[in-house]
């Protein structure tokens, strides 16, 4: 995929033809399958896709952590120009954190249940610092940090259970932001949180990349949450990038059937009488080995040809990528999908 | 509500005591048999036994002798032990003395040997190392301690003569300085020692690892990895975490060392109070056995007890309630 | 069913599980034959020309050698996996039986019912078991019945606590509550709910059961209260080392002390490759 | 509280399935006639198993089940002798103390009918013969006269086939011959036992080690002579407190601290007290020590001086060497129990006691520093691992060594390895054959095999079927093969026992017409059937 | 059909040994009042949704609707029965027509039971005994739940069903004694989105056809929006606002329903992002809750009023009832 490797200077990360394998019990799935985009510098990407479509399977292969069984296949990760995905454990300890952080999904279990966060914070610091500060400015700098998300300096000493859930998550922001890394990965960072708690994060989020210029991967499930954030994204089924580019190229108007599905899934609280739809079927199996398109089993417009060629990823105009068979008709599907799968969900009066 | 926690976990310790206490009170009293049969074995007329039970007080009636003897316990006589004529506690605390010098030890040791073990094989998991490990200390573990002994005495005693057979000292050998006494403990000590050693640290080092494997699943550890932390830095951290199981084993292991010790004690020729413990239900000197029973279940819970406060530091997630 | 059969695989496919599971077969088959293999009556003492062949070394009249008092080591090794298996199954069982209902009700009654039976499991734990099986031996005298019986009553106290933590987990769990909701008794949903999913975790005791309950059988036999009508593989060590045969007689002692090890070991293997199986995190991760 | 119910109905729910599953697996009771199964107790230690092991065996050709339970001595005392007898059999091997060479001592204990109610006739045999027979010899004090009341009497345990004896085993020691000569062995005590010490008087220590050290497993219980209660601390305090009367190397009583007696008539004897004998402080012993001994014997009742000291009515001092006994009935064992027994203890430390230490009996005082006039003197005591005896060369007897030294040694085989290491010089415990062939084969080590009159027996029960059948009985003693068992349980060192407790070599007491009886099947299977039993489709032995 | 009277719940503070003498000495007892005085009713083939944050009493409504939890305080009456002071057949009855579908569809499946076995299951229970009728009426309700083709399905596990899947299970399950009241406790949040609108669409036919009483319990109101007919809108165990559903998102009252509205980020595409407005702080402790008005704490037009006195519930139109001091005046 020969996606978006244009002005060299101004890329802070770029991944390309990413390929990540599982072994799984006797066979080989492949999670991540040729994955290629690129983040800019004070720019906002987000990978949005269902369960299992490989967005969480990216973010640790850029960070190097995929389990045991995992590994990566082929493709490369470019980070300010350096290509990480062969760099060896050591090297990669310089890099996460400092250069790549991570906010995690679920903020209860990555924040290490008996000790303090102060200490978890410092020892952060520790890690990444040749020369160590003294430990009290360490602190002094958790705390500030502390405020700029929103917690009282004070609870930097409490034990990650004594936190709500949103809190939680603001104070793994605040780690994640500790070294001035140059990418944030966000991976699911409100899933596990209610609206109210959602909409703090997304605003805090917002004003990082917004104020503070920080550069974001986010990574959702959620395209109401993307609109909110991200000037890019990326739409994932099946461990592929089916469709990217910039946002309001993609979802104004998608090209993928996919992500036409997808956007005609959300409700909105703004269009109570919208017909949403509803994709039967569930995507492959893991293990499955694809001989064409990915969704081909489930998009309503599949025809022999999807079921047997993998489609290329074509440039529809500038930052609008696609990977399907059918592009020319994407037109006239964009009205059909509503009409195969539109349910009554919202039928009476 | 923490004043609150340590004071009913002590009202439930000392409830828990005393049942135990009279659980082992009524069932010696159930065992067939008769404490007087070393004089009805020797030489004494069934008259002169019945003197004796008197001068004992087993004519009396059981719930006349249940609260007399808990009446003494709560001032801290144990009895007088039928068979030595003397004081339990004196009779008992050279040996509970003897019994600890081959125990502590050799807990401590299997506890943070077998802690650093597990967790190391657990961290390592998959590799040849990691399996060759596991299959070894589910090895030791399989050997009934006695066995080990056995086979222990048989190779560096019978064939090699290198350590002496059994037994806490030289026996014969006088008027040696506190320093050669030393040595000559320490040489009797290092075979049951050794064997003690081997027979609690497989269960710690299984333990270790799956409560290690628990951990390497866990999302901290991925994400302080994530953090840049090395290596070495997420397995401590790790390690951290693993313990708490293995801390809650520890109690588990006490109650089972002193099981396991009395066949090492017999093995050994030790002169611990295990093997006080068997004669004396033996032989039932009911005072005696009862002591050390006592003695034994004692320390057990109140382990226990220790363990559950402690986790309070290990584990700030534990806020009292249930284990 | 599907799953134990699926389970059982997932256990040959581990190569300690195969281990284990083929060496206990092996025993299995020894006890069940042994009249058939045994070269001579192991209760019977043999004379060489007149003489009681007293300690042999071994030899090709006896593979083994012979015992203090005469007899066939080999035969009674062969005859001895007899009460391994007899008590290491059936005491393995019954503490499974035991330990698995009293932290099912525990964990589903929860409250005053929970506590009390918690600390009689503390109790339980508290009791060092091997003088407190010499104890109750001595209580109900020696036999297999009787070890079996006081290894089942003692040793239920960890399949307890497992398993009613693990109902204390289930019993959150939402299916419960669509049981309550449809109606079902308390009874029903703790034998028909709950117990299908602790089973496996339950006969993971069962396989550790089996190596402990041996190595307790083997160790009251040791201090001289095993069943004397029966030859087991403790029994023997304890003639072995009371005779003091134990100190030159290796024929004596390996053989007995290598199958109780074996025995044991195995039946740690099956639970250590099943535990693989039942606790998922074990497992390597998936995805 | 619903939840509380719910427990209880569980817990009741499987108690009854259990109930219910133990109904269906117990064996419903036999049908048609009845098969003997004999239900027997031995104790849990390897020989009494060994012993049933191969009885059962053969009692299995007869057709004979047996329900074998193992126990420990203390299930002795509590389930049979201070109960009912439950069991038709009972093993018991009762060791050769020194009280038990007296001949009547066994006689009396298994067969008395005064021995049935917790006593050791727990057999329940009853003879009125026998009984009258047994308080006549008692009363006996002429020694010929006396034998052939014991000869009838063991004639009629023969002829009722009162309990099935099996053998006398050796009791087998060793001591280093290099180092020690001229050891003395005698019954039932051998060389290391304190029962009968002759060893530690006459032996003689051969180049440097003046102060041998004797290995035993078994320690000082306590040094208070009164509150000893085992055998082998009763000995050890007889070395250090001289009795009147001893045994000598073959067993017959000799004078000791006494210099002579005289019985004067059948209820006064008058002893003479040895001249110039000194405690250990240096303080002579007098008449007036003796006679408070027996008078302090008498009014604390020390269970270990039992009802044979209650026999005397008075001691009185006749002059200053002479003490005269006053009997309530006629004694004859007067000299072998009570002279034999009974030490001398100084008037000057024991006059006091207990009030002056602060406990209410006398066995209660530890009694440290035990200080009597015996040929040894108890200088340290260090428990659990050793005590050292120094001799008291003033001594009439004047020990040939220095002192002993008793090493307290857990295991037969520390023990064998002290010896074998030459860190020991005398083994003071019982040997087996197997070890003690072991030890021959050092040069240096030699050890001693002597005959004991300890005897290993079966009792059967005359309460129950059917060992209350005088034909069962006979037909059960040719099932024992005696000499089978000796070889088997103790490579053949022993005697095999004839039809009476007492070994035959305790002469002339043993009555050499009552025969042992051959191990003979067919002969067991004819009695059986000549008595009306027959053996079902099974082959199992069935009541007539 | 069903309706809720002045309904509260508080739960004790767990106790301990001691506590338990303590509090005999100290007569305030600490107690979690979870629910706080709730009234509402839902009719046949109605959807209603309850909306709030976590821990606002909501998942405690639907436990104390299906008469898990007794209630503290109130009544549900269900067909005109009190359903605390059910026994015997009426009790039983009620069992078989209040059922529940949960959030996490794989969590509330048994793993042990094949998905014939789980729908049966409730059968059993309510002791149906012919085989073949049983049979039927799960044929019928796995159809209604749209798990086809049916053979397919019956001899599966849970874990050899996609997420889908699963939740039409539990549907089947639910509905296969026919009930009369159906609560949905966010039973698509677990989901994939591209397969939500299916599983709403099931819900939303049944409750028609089966003439249901539905209570679907969310926290995301663009949901609630597109498939209730009535919201109600809960904060601190207290309903704060109810009212059909176009009332309550196009035109909110109440200044909490207000922001949970705009709280939702919208699937619009722009160049400018807008910054979402989410409300400060967090919901109050239930133990000690804030005298007067509970959301006064969080709200920016707290007035004195809202300190002193809790507000009522009133109608401010039609079937629109807010309780807010600021509301009307």
């Amino acid at each position: 995929m020969q996606a978006a490797i244009e002005n060299e200077n101004e890329m802070l990360l770029q991944v390309d033809d990413l390929k990540v394998d599982y072994q799984m019990e006797g066979a080989v799935g492949r999670a991540v399958d040729g994955v290629s985009f690129a983040l800019r510098k004070g720019e906002c990407i987000g990978l949005v896709g269902e369960s299992g479509s490989g967005k969480s399977t990216i973010a640790k292969a850029i960070l190097k952590l995929l389990p045991s069984n995992g590994a990566l296949a082929g493709g490369r990760v470019i980070l300010k120009g350096r290509d990480i995905s062969h760099f060896t454990e050591e090297e990669m300890d310089a890099i996460r954190w400092a250069e790549i952080s991570l906010v995690p999904q679920s903020a209860m279990n990555a924040l290490n249940p008996v000790q303090r966060i102060s200490s978890q914070m410092v020892e952060t610091f520790l890690a990444h610092q040749a020369k160590a500060d003294s430990r009290k400015t360490l602190l002094d700098k958790c705390q500030q940090l502390f405020e700029m998300v929103g917690l009282s300096r004070n609870r930097i000493f409490d034990y990650p259970h004594q936190f709500s859930g949103g809190m939680r998550q603001r104070a793994t922001i605040a780690m994640a932001i500790a070294l001035e890394p140059s990418v944030v990965i966000a991976d699911e960072p409100t899933t596990a949180l209610d609206v109210i708690m959602q909409a703090q994060i997304i605003n805090l989020l917002k004003s990082l990349s917004e104020d503070k210029g920080v550069s974001i991967i986010l990574i959702t499930h959620d395209i109401s949450i993307v609109a909110q954030i991200c000037q890019r994204v990326g739409v994932m089924y099946a461990g592929r990038l089916v469709e990217s580019g910039d946002i309001l190229k993609v979802f104004n108007n998608p090209f993928h059937p996919y992500t036409m599905g997808l956007k005609a899934a959300f409700p909105t609280i703004k269009e109570l009488k919208k017909t949403l739809i509803s994709i039967p079927g569930s995507p492959p199996l893991l293990t499955k080995r694809l001989e064409g398109c990915c969704f081909s089993d489930r998009c309503p417009f599949s025809i022999e040809q999807c079921q047997r060629v993998i489609p290329h990823t074509v440039t529809i105009r500038e930052d609008h990528y696609v990977a399907c068979h059918r592009i020319e008709y994407a037109e006239r599907f964009r009205k059909e999908i509503i009409d195969i799968f539109g349910t009554r969900v919202r039928g009476q009066s | 509500m923490e004043r609150r926690y340590i004071a009913s976990r002590i009202a439930q310790t000392i409830i828990t005591l005393y049942a135990v206490l009279t659980l082992m009170w009524v069932l010696f009293r159930l065992v067939p048999g008769d404490p007087t049969a070393m004089f009805l074995s020797g030489r004494l007329s069934p008259e002169d036994v019945e003197a004796i039970r008197k001068l004992w007080g087993l004519d009396q009636p059981l719930h006349v002798q249940y609260f007399k003897y808990m009446k003494n316990l709560s001032m801290g006589d144990l009895g007088i032990s039928f068979s030595y004529r003397e004081p339990v506690l004196k009779v008992m605390l050279p040996a509970l003395f003897n019994t600890l010098i081959l125990m502590i030890p050799s807990i401590l040791m299997a506890i943070v040997v077998g802690t650093l073990m597990g967790t190391n094989l657990g961290w390592k998991r998959g590799s040849a190392r990691e399996r060759i490990g596991v299959v070894l200390s589910l090895f030791v573990r399989s050997f009934p301690v006695f066995l080990t002994g056995i086979i222990v005495l048989m190779i560096f005693v019978h064939l090699l003569g290198w350590f002496p057979l059994g037994g806490m000292r030289t026996i014969g050998a006088f008027g040696l300085s506190w320093w050669e006494r030393f040595l000559d403990v320490s040489h009797h000590l290092a075979l049951p020692f050794g064997v003690a050693f081997l027979y609690y640290v497989g269960d710690v080092v299984v333990i270790s690892r799956t409560s290690m494997l628990e951990m390497i699943g866990e999302e901290f550890l991925q994400f302080a990895k994530a953090r840049g932390l090395s290596d070495k830095k997420v397995k401590k951290i790790a390690m951290r975490n693993a313990i708490i199981p293995v801390i809650t084993y520890s109690t588990i292991l006490i109650g089972f060392a002193f099981g396991g010790q009395v066949l090492l004690e017999v093995v050994f020729a030790w002169p611990g109070v295990g093997r006080l413990m068997v004669n004396s239900v033996q032989i039932h000197d009911y005072p005696v056995a009862q002591a050390a029973f006592f003695l034994m279940a004692t320390a057990v819970i109140i382990a226990n007890l220790l363990v559950d406060f402690s986790y309070g530091y290990l584990d700030p997630r534990i806020s009292i309630q249930k284990r | 069913m599907g799953v134990w059969k699926r389970n059982l695989k997932l256990i040959l496919h581990n190569p300690m599980g195969m281990f284990g599971v083929a060496t206990l077969s092996t025993f299995a088959l020894l006890a069940i034959f042994a009249p058939l293999i045994m070269p001579y009556d192991p209760m019977k003492c043999q004379y060489i020309d007149g003489e009681l062949a007293r300690l042999q070394p071994p030899s090709m009249h006896f593979l083994l050698g012979t015992t203090h008092f005469g007899r066939d080591v080999l035969s009674q090794v062969i005859i001895g996996s007899r009460v391994a298996l007899i008590v290491g199954s059936l005491a393995a069982i019954f503490l499974t039986f035991i330990g698995t209902n009293i932290g099912l009700v525990a964990g589903y009654c929860g409250g005053r019912v929970d506590s009390l039976l918690m600390r009689l499991t503390d109790i339980a734990f508290g009791i060092p078991f091997i003088p407190f099986a010499f104890l109750l031996i001595a209580l109900v005298g020696p036999s297999i019945w009787n070890i079996i019986i006081v290894i089942s009553f003692l040793m239920w106290r960890t399949t307890a606590r497992v398993i009613r933590s693990q109902v204390l987990s289930l019993k959150e769990r939402p299916f419960i509550t669509a049981a309550k909701v449809s109606g079902a008794s308390h009874l029903r949903i703790m034998y028909v709910h709950i117990l299908p999913n602790v089973l496996p975790m339950s006969f993971l005791y069962i396989a550790l059961g089996i190596a402990w309950s041996t190595l307790s059988e083997a160790s009251l036999s040791f201090l001289g209260i095993g069943d004397p009508r029966m030859i087991s593989w403790g029994q023997m060590l304890y003639y072995a080392f009371i005779t003091g045969s134990a100190r030159t007689a290796w024929w004596y002692v390996l053989p007995p002390g290598i199958c109780i090890a074996l025995f044991v070991i195995s039946a740690f293997m099956v639970g250590q490759a099943y535990e693989e199986v039942v606790n998922p995190r074990l497992r390597k991760r998936n995805s | 509280m619903r939840k509380g119910t719910i427990f209880f109905g569980v817990a009741l729910a499987w108690g009854f399935i259990l109930a219910f599953v133990l109904g269906l697996v117990m064996p419903t009771a036999a049908q048609g006639k009845e098969p003997v199964v004999l239900k027997a107790w031995a104790l849990t230690y390897p020989e009494p198993v060994e012993i049933w092991r191969v009885l059962s065996d053969d009692l299995r050709e007869l057709g004979i089940q047996v329900k074998l339970r193992n126990g420990s001595i203390g299930e002795w005392v509590g389930d049979i002798i201070r109960k009912e007898n439950p069991y038709h059999l009972v093993t018991m091997t009762w060791s050769g103390s020194p009280e038990r060479i007296e001949p009547s001592w066994f006689l009396t204990e298994f067969f008395h009918s005064s021995r049935i109610e917790r006593g050791r006739n727990y057999g329940n045999y009853v003879s009125k013969k026998f009984d009258a027979l047994m308080k006549t010899q008692l009363r006996e004090m002429d020694p010929e006269k006396r034998k052939q009341l014991l000869w009838k009497a063991q004639e009629i345990i023969n002829r009722d086939n009162a309990f099935f004896p099996i053998y006398h085993h050796d009791m087998i020691q060793a001591y280093n011959c290099d180092r020690i000569e001229g050891v003395i062995p005698t019954m039932g005590s051998c060389i290391g036992w304190p029962y009968n010490p002759w060893t530690f008087f006459r032996a003689r220590p051969k180049g440097k080690i003046r102060e041998p050290r004797v290995v035993n497993r078994k320690d000082l219980m306590s040094t208070n002579p009164f509150a000893a209660q085992e055998a082998q601390t009763m000995g050890w305090m007889r070395l250090i407190y001289d009795t009147f009367a001893k045994r000598d190397k073959d067993s017959k009583l000799i004078p000791w601290a006494a210099e002579s007696w005289n019985i004067v008539d059948d209820t006064t004897v008058d002893i003479v007290l040895r001249d110039g004998m000194r405690f250990h402080d240096g303080k002579l012993v007098t008449v007036e020590d003796a006679k408070f001994t027996f008078d302090y014997i008498m009014k604390w009742k020390f269970p270990m001086f039992s009802a044979d000291w209650r026999n005397i009515e008075h001691v009185e001092i006749r002059d200053g060497r002479t003490l005269r006994f006053k009997l309530k009935s006629p004694y004859a064992p007067f000299v072998a129990n009570i002279l034999l027994n009974t030490f001398i203890i100084p008037k000057h430390i024991w006059k006091d006691i207990p009030s002056s230490v602060g406990v209410a009996n006398p066995m209660d005082w530890p009694n440290p520093t035990p200080i009597g006039s015996g040929p040894y003197q108890l200088v340290e005591w260090k428990k659990k691992e050793y005590f050292h005896l120094k001799a008291n060369k003033n001594h009439f007897i004047k020990p040939n060594f220095d002192g002993l030294y008793y090493l307290v040694v857990p295991t037969t085989e520390g023990m064998i390895a002290m010896l074998e290491k030459q860190q020991a010089e005398i083994y003071g415990f019982a040997l087996d054959a197997v070890q003690a062939n072991k030890l021959d084969a050092l040069p240096y080590l030699k050890t001693v095999r002597v005959p004991n009159h300890s005897i290993t027996e079966i009792r059967p029960n005359f309460k129950m079927r059917p060992t209350s059948d005088p034909s069962f009985r006979r037909a059960f003693q040719y099932a024992i093969n005696r000499k089978g068992l000796l070889d088997i349980v103790y490579q053949g060192q022993g005697v095999v026992a004839h039809n009476t407790p007492i070994i035959p070599i305790n002469k002339p007491w043993s009555n050499p017409n009552v025969p042992s009886i051959k191990f003979d099947l067919g002969k067991a299977t004819q009695i059986l059937k000549e008595a009306g039993y027959t053996w079902d489709s099974k082959g199992r032995l069935c009541y007539p | 059909m069903i309706e809720v009277k002045d309904l509260q719940k508080s739960f004790a503070v767990k106790e301990t040994f001691f506590s338990a003498f303590t509090s005999l000495l100290k007569k305030k007892e600490k107690r979690i009042r979870a629910v706080n005085g709730i009234s509402f009713s839902i009719h046949a083939g109605e959807i209603m949704g309850v909306a709030g944050e976590s821990g606002c009493g909501k998942t405690t409504t639907a436990m104390l609707l299906l008469g898990l939890y007794r209630p503290s305080g109130g009544k549900v009456l269900f067909e005109g029965m009190d359903i605390s002071s059910l026994k015997g057949t009426e009790l039983r009855y009620f069992r078989r027509k209040a059922q529940l579908i949960f959030q996490d569809p794989y969590e509330s499946l048994n793993p042990r039971f094949t998905v014939y076995r789980t729908i049966e299951e409730p059968l059993i229970v309510n002791r149906l005994r012919r085989k073949s009728e049983r049979r039927e009426k799960i044929m019928k309700a796995m159809e209604k739940a749209k798990l086809m083709p049916l053979e397919a399905f019956c001899d599966k596990y849970p874990h050899e069903l996609s997420g889908g899947e699963r939740q039409r299970v539990c549907i089947a399950r639910a509905i296969v004694l026919e009930p009369v009241l159906l609560i949905a406790d966010e039973a698509t949040s677990m989901l994939d989105v591209s397969i939500r609108a299916g599983i709403l669409e099931i819900i939303k036919e049944l409750t028609e056809e089966m003439k249901m009483a539905t209570l679907y319990i969310s926290h995301d109101m663009s949901l609630l929006g597109s498939i209730c007919d009535k919201i109600g809108i809960m904060y601190a165990g207290e309903i704060v606002e109810i009212g059909r559903s176009e009332d309550i998102i196009q035109s909110p009252l109440h200044p909490y329903t207000r922001a949970l509205i705009e709280a939702v980020p919208v699937p619009e595409f722009r160049r400018a992002k807008l910054k979402l407005k989410a409300i400060a702080g967090e919901p109050p402790d239930l133990v000690n809750l804030p005298r007067g008005c509970s959301f006064r704490l969080r709200c920016e037009r707290a007035i004195k009023a809202c300190r002193t006195s809790r507000p009522k519930l009133f109608e401010v139109k039609q079937g629109h009832f807010v309780a807010c001091h600021q509301v009307g005046d």
